[in-house]
């Protein structure tokens, strides 16, 4: 069984890497292909947080903004090349997170999303405001793709799509294979004890709160590299890209896909690019009809898509001995 | 002997693993029916499925002449069948008056809510004296109390009670019984579930003793107290005497 | 089980069926599809209704003449409009769909200048013309963008006459009001920075869109002194902006731009409020010149209500299309229709439509102002002024 | 000076009157029902739209119209209850995304059904100019303040002093014992529902005339009337309450001294502060762990 | 750490108030060495609230809190794990997704927010064969072993009860609070429960206050009581001194 994923796993990324090569293959696709793998790296920063964590953050497109626009501001102002801006960006992100997470965290979960959504409206409100630094809400234009370096004799430019597609598409691989490395380390299991019962972890040793910061710096510092490749990709920062819509959209992402699974964000992420895409036919019930989808999600897939498709894994596999502990 | 509360062949249990099978029991009017055994055994579980409180339950019960089965909990209370569940009933930021009128809350006729809160105060002196104070105020066994007096206004015909002495106090405890005795004392039919096996005897008519979801045991409380058996398995005699776990 | 499986199978179709309906059925005559972008959702939708009201009718009066000739032969214009949601991400998967998906010729459209800018690099990639009809940020197309293009004025075009007639009017302290976002700020640059050095301001205050009570900046402004208030924002928080601070009895000289155009707006409010008001303008519906008033009177026939600059621009955008296609002699060669682009003059309903080597173009820009009445005069340009009812 | 506060203060007041009609809705709904529902600025903006259907299409009396949005947005309110938060009762997560996925569904579904312009809600009566002293005021400011009260009032006295706003109390503190006292906990739910929803609608309704209807008019009442609860302190009706009003007076006030473009953030950061300080918000008293 | 066989607990004039209503009122005892120890009271009486001053999950408004003749009072919960300090809770706490055996093992983790970040991305090789053989012992003992791998979420209370026990015990602490662990116990498991108390403190050592109020099994198991009343002790002494005390037996016992 063990095998079964991992070569499934490695047959996918094949698919994966390969999908610019297939044919006559849309640029389109490809371009929905790397926004949903952009939209998956945040959406894994958070995961960290909201799933394994429980720490539900309504202002997370507030910290991919910050990183965005470290990355853009640097490239663009300072003429940094990508490489060097992108752990610039994360360190703003995570420095930002760490900041903000040791002032809220000591709040209960209500309180706790609040003003996690405040923080995410005073950024977006910094980033609007600030005409002299951001440039204010046309955004900061003219921020370059990433430069081309050379591999093995072979120039891989990423200004072009298939190239910038493959790299995005590495970075989300990268923070997921983060994201596996953190759950099942020790760290991951102080986590997981944090969720399940506070006040049995504190007492067995945990140190909550900062393990609780930790992770809101580690989630928000991922969250930046998603800022980084998203002005990247679309070559501007506006804050239109990092408003509150935004940070709803994350946890949508989260979510929906499957809060807690390891997939989930990438699959939540897939569907919530793709879905409006495919609805773009229908002009202006296309909202009302993605609305109304995700209420049916919610309704009938409880768990998300990856619970979804672990249940699916389950029942193929025959009885199904014990759910699935946990995630409710 | 013609039972208040009847109870024939109920099974319940959560998510298709059956907790209680195939249960009968009946407590007459004005008796102690006390039901014991170790965690797990499905005593309380029991109660829900009297009450309704279970999906998928089967089985029959009555009360009086009244068929229960399928009705919902407010159509049973309104039926005479009181519930105190193990675990705090109180509404902790309501007045312990307004505990009362909740109680009383299917009964529209204020003149007769009137008399009957009288009556319950004059059964409890104690909370009388703080009807304006929050519920949430009372000690455990107060609250625990409140609890009780509060079926006695809907004048139930019969009264469940589930693990009344958890938690409290031993001088508490005490108390809760008689109040229990009290109530048989007026013509109600009492079951009630316990773990304090020794206090529970002492007290009741009746005891079963379940395990493993079923009844293994009936017998006059008296005949109980002095059973070997049940003096190795719930009185505290020494020996390792772990039953099978409950459900795996 | 079967019927579930039947249910499921019908109510799939149903769904497919509906979906199809949003579809232009093919048919047998050519066809030419223009990709359009603009807000169907979200809070930019309602001048995104000015945008596509005046597109709609550009196609409708293209294919009434019996569509357009291309190299010979005649097409029948149709769009493919998609949503952008005001959100840059959404509108480069729009546009990046246009393009490579649709592979549409051209794309014209949008409103809001961030999302322009993620827009138009991917037109770039792809090498598809894309003419703007609304943004108005000035650095747009000074980005060195060759496929980008520009029918409207920008803020600085817009700016320039009526920061002369407030310096000759001698209107200070000034104050403004504006949207926070691209429109708003971007205008309230170029108007400071347009006005003469030194110009007194005596408030600047900005309102997230969305937010319709005004009464701080209405006490701001007493506070201020102002002796005149410029609005930059659209007919909506306009009219609420206008009647606030009339209801609080401020008797300041009001300014207003051209996404105020229409007399939607008027009906909002009593002639009274705005009479005196005075702002620039792309398109004044009532000017006596002829393919003004046929536009408007085009207008008012499908929409019943007077035309609005938004529209007049979008018209003119997509006419300025077809326009490029009928020369550049293909329906399907971008990099010929960008070419035809660089070339155009064409004689819009907003004006004369010239691209510079950035690809912006040039048209004139009116100052108006409210009469008691509820008609406007024109001020400027000196070859056009007109009295009450002619603006 | 001062007569810029007093003004202020009373708009404050008139904005924060909008914002603890949302607050009081959800802080009903969350309170009894432990639904945390999004979807309330989108209902609030329906009751608007249905206010102004009704008072054009059909009587062209306010009052009335008020009264029929109310029905209409009971019975939209009813139908999203039982199919939509009912079933997924217990678990506030998928929730709060459910009430998200309606505010997309209802926003854009009143954009194709009315159009994404805002449309203009006249009622004549209330457009008049009242002076108190030197400042002046549209009835309308007034009427909303008015009801405000009117509504909170009655509000407070029908669940303080009868059976079944007892009961409904009752419901929030221990649902589980309210089905042992024989409580109808299904129905105290719809009930509470058709409040917040009736509330949802005179807000959206008052709010209309005075400003215009447009299909995000809900968004911000929604933030506001949320940080309003969490001022308050969740769970109190009476924190509810004043935490509106205190928005709304804060954010009204602040824009005399801290420029406008940072209103929502100076409100929030007004608000973090006062939740750092007081973590369980001015009138909330820690109880219960919530998980 | 300092040796288990050297420990002492002392109380000195912890005040505790929760809005306006005295919890604790100048409590003060001292319990010298290593040893089972009992805490009583009736309802109310403020034994929790004193377990979770010690713990550090209440913070007193005065008085000191000494384990080894150090003030320990503001050390936050999991600063006194690290000393050596384990409780139980009334309510029974467990973590209900993993199974019995890695909420034993989990006694045993890297702790400290240093040690975790350390180990952010790794995973400490499979817990020595040691600590397992030792953690299954445990579970047999409390007759839990057929559950060893299963989720915890599946025991009955009781079962929970007896598994948050022995998981405060595998981390060896040198101070153990127990706060009610005969509550929901079988009567009949009880006499098991107190031989598992006892056979555990005469392997491991460390000093051990149990707060219980089933009296036959506080006062068979423990050697000293420690009885509270309305916020403050009342009496302190062995059982038989307790149980004949005519203050405890009017205040309590009645």
């Amino acid at each position: 069984m063990r095998a079964f994923e991992i070569i499934g796993g490695l047959l996918a990324l094949a698919g994966l890497w390969a999908l610019p090569q297939w044919g006559e293959l849309s640029p389109y696709v490809l371009h929905i292909a790397t926004l949903s793998a952009i939209y998956a790296i945040p959406a894994i920063g958070l995961n960290l947080m909201l799933g394994y964590g429980g720490l539900v953050s309504l202002g997370h497109a507030g910290f991919v903004g910050i990183g965005g626009y470290a990355a853009g501001l640097l490239m663009v102002d300072a003429g940094w090349t990508f490489w060097a801006a992108l752990p610039a960006a994360m360190l703003a992100s995570g420095a930002a997170g760490a900041l903000v997470g040791a002032l809220c965290l000591r709040l209960r979960t209500h309180f706790f999303m609040i003003v996690t959504l405040a923080f995410g409206l005073i950024l977006h409100a910094v980033m609007n405001n600030w005409e002299e630094l951001t440039r204010g809400p046309v955004g900061l234009a003219g921020i370059p793709r990433p430069e081309a370096i050379a591999l093995f004799g072979a120039e891989i430019a990423f200004r072009r799509l298939p190239d910038f597609y493959r790299l995005t598409m590495a970075a989300a691989m990268a923070a997921l294979a983060v994201q596996a490395l953190i759950v099942r380390s020790d760290f991951g299991r102080m986590l997981a004890a944090i969720r399940q019962d506070e006040v049995l972890a504190s007492a067995r040793g945990v140190p909550v709160m900062a393990m609780k910061v930790a992770v809101f710096a580690i989630g928000s510092a991922i969250a930046g590299a998603g800022g980084a490749f998203k002005v990247s990709f679309l070559r501007v920062a506006a804050p239109a890209s990092f408003d509150m819509l935004e940070s709803i959209n994350i946890v949508l992402i989260v979510i929906v896909g499957g809060a807690g699974h390891l997939l989930g964000p990438v699959l939540g992420a897939g569907l919530f690019v793709a879905v409006p895409e495919a609805l773009r036919v229908a002009s202006a019930w296309r909202l009302v009809v993605f609305g109304l989808v995700l209420v049916l999600l919610m309704r009938f897939a409880p768990q998300g898509l990856a619970g979804l498709a672990a249940d699916a894994v389950r029942r193929l596999r025959g009885k199904g001995a014990l759910r699935a502990p946990g995630h409710a | 002997m013609s039972a208040m509360l009847s109870v024939r062949d109920v099974s319940a249990g959560y998510g298709g693993r059956m907790i209680v099978e195939g249960v009968s029991l009946d407590v007459p009017a004005g008796q102690i029916v006390a039901v014991i055994g170790h965690n797990g055994a499905g005593k309380s579980t029991l109660l829900k499925a009297v009450f309704n409180l279970l999906p998928g339950r089967r089985g029959r019960v009555r009360l009086g002449d009244t068929v229960l089965d399928g009705l919902a909990p407010q159509r049973l209370l309104a039926a005479g069948l009181a519930y105190v569940p193990q675990e705090r009933s109180t509404f902790p930021k309501l007045t312990i008056a307004e505990n009362l009128r909740m109680g009383a809350y299917l009964l529209d006729d204020a003149a007769l809510i009137a008399e009957r809160t009288e009556r319950v105060l004059a059964l409890f002196p104690a909370l009388r004296a703080r009807l304006g104070q929050l519920a949430g105020t009372l000690s455990g066994g107060e609250q625990r109390m409140l609890e009780i007096a509060r079926t006695l206004l809907v004048a139930p015909r019969a009264v469940m009670l589930d693990e009344p002495s958890i938690g409290l106090a031993p001088k508490m405890v005490d108390t809760v019984f008689d109040t229990a005795r009290r109530l048989a004392g007026q013509g109600v039919a009492v079951l009630v579930v316990e773990q304090n096996v020794r206090k529970v005897l002492a007290a009741a008519d009746t005891g079963i003793v379940m395990e493993m979801g079923r009844i293994v045991l009936a017998d006059s409380a008296a005949s109980l107290r002095s059973d070997d058996r049940v003096a190795r398995l719930y009185l505290g005699a020494a020996g390792r005497a772990f039953s099978a776990p409950a459900h795996p | 089980m079967t019927k579930i499986v039947r249910r499921a199978a019908l109510s799939v179709l149903a769904v497919g069926a509906a979906l199809a309906g949003f579809t232009p059925i093919a048919a047998a005559q050519d066809r030419v599809t223009i990709g359009v972008l603009t807000a169907l959702s979200g809070p930019l939708a309602a001048p995104g209704r000015f945008q596509m009201n005046g597109i709609n009718l550009a196609v409708e009066d293209a294919n009434a003449q019996g569509g357009v000739e291309i190299g010979g032969r005649r097409y029948q214009v149709e769009i493919k409009v998609y949503d952008t949601r005001g959100n840059p991400a959404e509108g480069a998967s729009a546009m990046q769909r246009l393009t490579t998906v649709d592979r549409v010729p051209v794309v014209i459209g949008e409103l809001s200048s961030g999302v322009a800018a993620a827009v138009a690099p991917i037109a770039a990639d792809n090498e598809v013309p894309f003419i703007l009809t609304v943004p108005t940020g000035p650095n747009l197309t000074k980005a060195n963008n060759r496929w980008l293009f520009r029918v409207n004025a920008h803020n600085d075009q817009l700016s320039q006459a009526l920061a002369d007639f407030i310096s000759r009017q001698g209107w200070q302290p000034l104050a403004y009001i504006a949207w926070n976002n691209d429109a708003g700020r971007g205008g309230v640059q170029s108007m400071s920075r347009l006005l003469p050095q030194g110009w007194r301001i005596g408030y600047t205050g900005f309102f997230n869109v969305g937010e319709v009570d005004f009464s701080a900046h209405v006490t701001n402004i007493r506070n201020a002194g102002a002796r005149a208030v410029m609005l930059f924002m659209d007919e909506e928080p306009g009219s609420l902006a206008i009647a606030q601070i009339k209801a609080a009895g401020l008797d300041v000289q009001l300014i207003g731009t051209l996404a105020m155009g229409s007399d939607r707006f008027l009906r909002r409010l009593d002639a009274q409020r705005l009479n005196g008001m005075v702002q620039y303008n792309a398109f004044p519906p009532n000017a006596a010149v002829p393919r003004i008033q046929g536009f408007s009177q085009r207008y008012r026939a499908k929409f019943n209500e007077e035309a609005h600059g938004f529209a007049a621009q979008s018209y003119d955008g997509l006419m300025v299309a077809l326009a490029a296609l009928r020369a550049a002699g293909s329906a399907t060669d971008a990099r010929r229709v960008r070419e035809a682009l660089t070339r155009i003059d064409h004689e819009g309903v907003t004006g004369r439509l010239r691209f510079d080597a950035e690809g912006q173009a040039s048209p004139p820009v009116y100052v108006t102002q409210w009469c008691a009445d509820g008609r406007r005069r024109i001020l400027y340009p000196a070859d056009v002024v007109a009295d009450c009812g002619a603006g | 000076m001062l007569l810029a506060v007093a003004e202020q203060v009373l708009n404050g007041l008139m904005l924060g009157s909008i914002y603890v009609f949302v607050a009081l809705g959800m802080m009903l709904i969350y309170g009894v029902m432990h639904v945390l529902n999004f979807a309330h600025g989108a209902l609030f903006m329906l009751g608007g739209y249905c206010a102004h259907l009704v008072f054009t299409q059909a009587i062209g009396n306010y009052a009335l119209a008020i009264l029929a949005a109310i029905v209409m947005l009971i019975a939209v309110g009813a139908v999203i209850e039982r199919t939509v938060f009912a079933p997924l009762r217990d678990n506030l997560r998928n929730q709060v995304i459910a009430s998200l996925g309606l505010v997309l569904f209802i926003e854009n579904l009143v954009v194709v059904l009315w159009g994404p312009n805002a449309l203009q809600f006249r009622i004549e009566t209330t457009q008049a100019v009242v002076s108190l002293g030197v400042l002046r005021f549209r009835v309308q400011h007034l009427l909303i303040i008015g009801v405000c009260a009117l509504c909170v009032t009655a509000l407070f006295l029908f669940l303080q002093r009868t059976r079944f706003g007892t009961a409904i109390r009752a419901v929030a503190q221990n649902p589980r014992a309210a089905l042992v006292v024989g409580i109808d906990v299904v129905r105290v739910h719809r009930v509470t529902f058709a409040i917040s929803m009736a509330l949802a609608a005179i807000g959206g309704a008052l709010l209309g005339p005075l400003f215009l209807l447009f299909p995000q008019m809900g968004d911000l009442p929604l933030v506001k009337g949320l940080a309003g609860i969490l001022l308050g302190g969740m769970g109190s009706i009476g924190g509810a309450v004043v935490g509106g009003l205190l928005i709304g007076v804060i954010e009204a006030v602040s824009t005399l001294v801290i420029a406008t473009d940072y209103r929502d953030a100076v409100t929030f950061t007004a608000i973090v502060l006062v939740l750092l300080l007081r973590p369980q918000g001015l009138f909330g008293v820690r109880t219960r762990e919530e998980a | 750490m300092s040796d288990a066989a050297a420990i002492s607990l002392a109380v000195a004039g912890v005040s505790k108030s929760f809005g306006g209503v005295r919890a604790l009122a100048d409590v003060s005892f001292a319990l010298p060495g290593p040893g089972l120890y009992g805490l009583i009271g009736p309802n109310g009486a403020g034994k929790t609230t004193l377990f979770d001053v010690i713990a550090g999950r209440q913070i007193a408004d005065a008085g000191r809190v000494l384990l080894d003749g150090r003030p320990v009072q503001g050390l936050r919960p999991h600063e006194l794990a690290a000393v050596g300090l384990a409780r139980t809770f009334q309510e029974c706490r467990i973590f209900p997704e993993w199974t019995c055996l890695e909420n034993l093992l989990f006694s045993l983790r890297p702790k400290g927010l240093a040690g975790a970040l350390g180990r952010i991305v790794t995973r400490r090789a499979t817990a020595a064969a040691e600590a397992i053989r030792d953690a299954r012992r445990l579970l047999a003992l409390a007759t839990l072993d057929a559950y060893a791998d299963m989720p915890a979420s599946v025991l009955s209370f009781g079962q929970r009860r007896l598994l948050e026990i022995v998981a405060a015990l595998m981390g060896r602490p040198r101070l153990l609070l127990l706060d009610e662990p005969a509550a929901g116990i079988n009567p009949g498991l009880l006499g098991v429960l107190a031989d598992l108390i006892r056979m555990l403190h005469a392997e491991r050592g460390g000093l051990f206050l149990i707060v219980e109020h089933n009296m036959e099994f506080i006062m068979g198991l423990a050697r000293h009581i420690v009885v509270m009343h309305q916020g403050a002790v009342l009496e302190e002494g062995p059982p038989a001194a307790i149980q004949a005390s005519a203050r405890v037996i009017e205040a309590y016992l009645g």
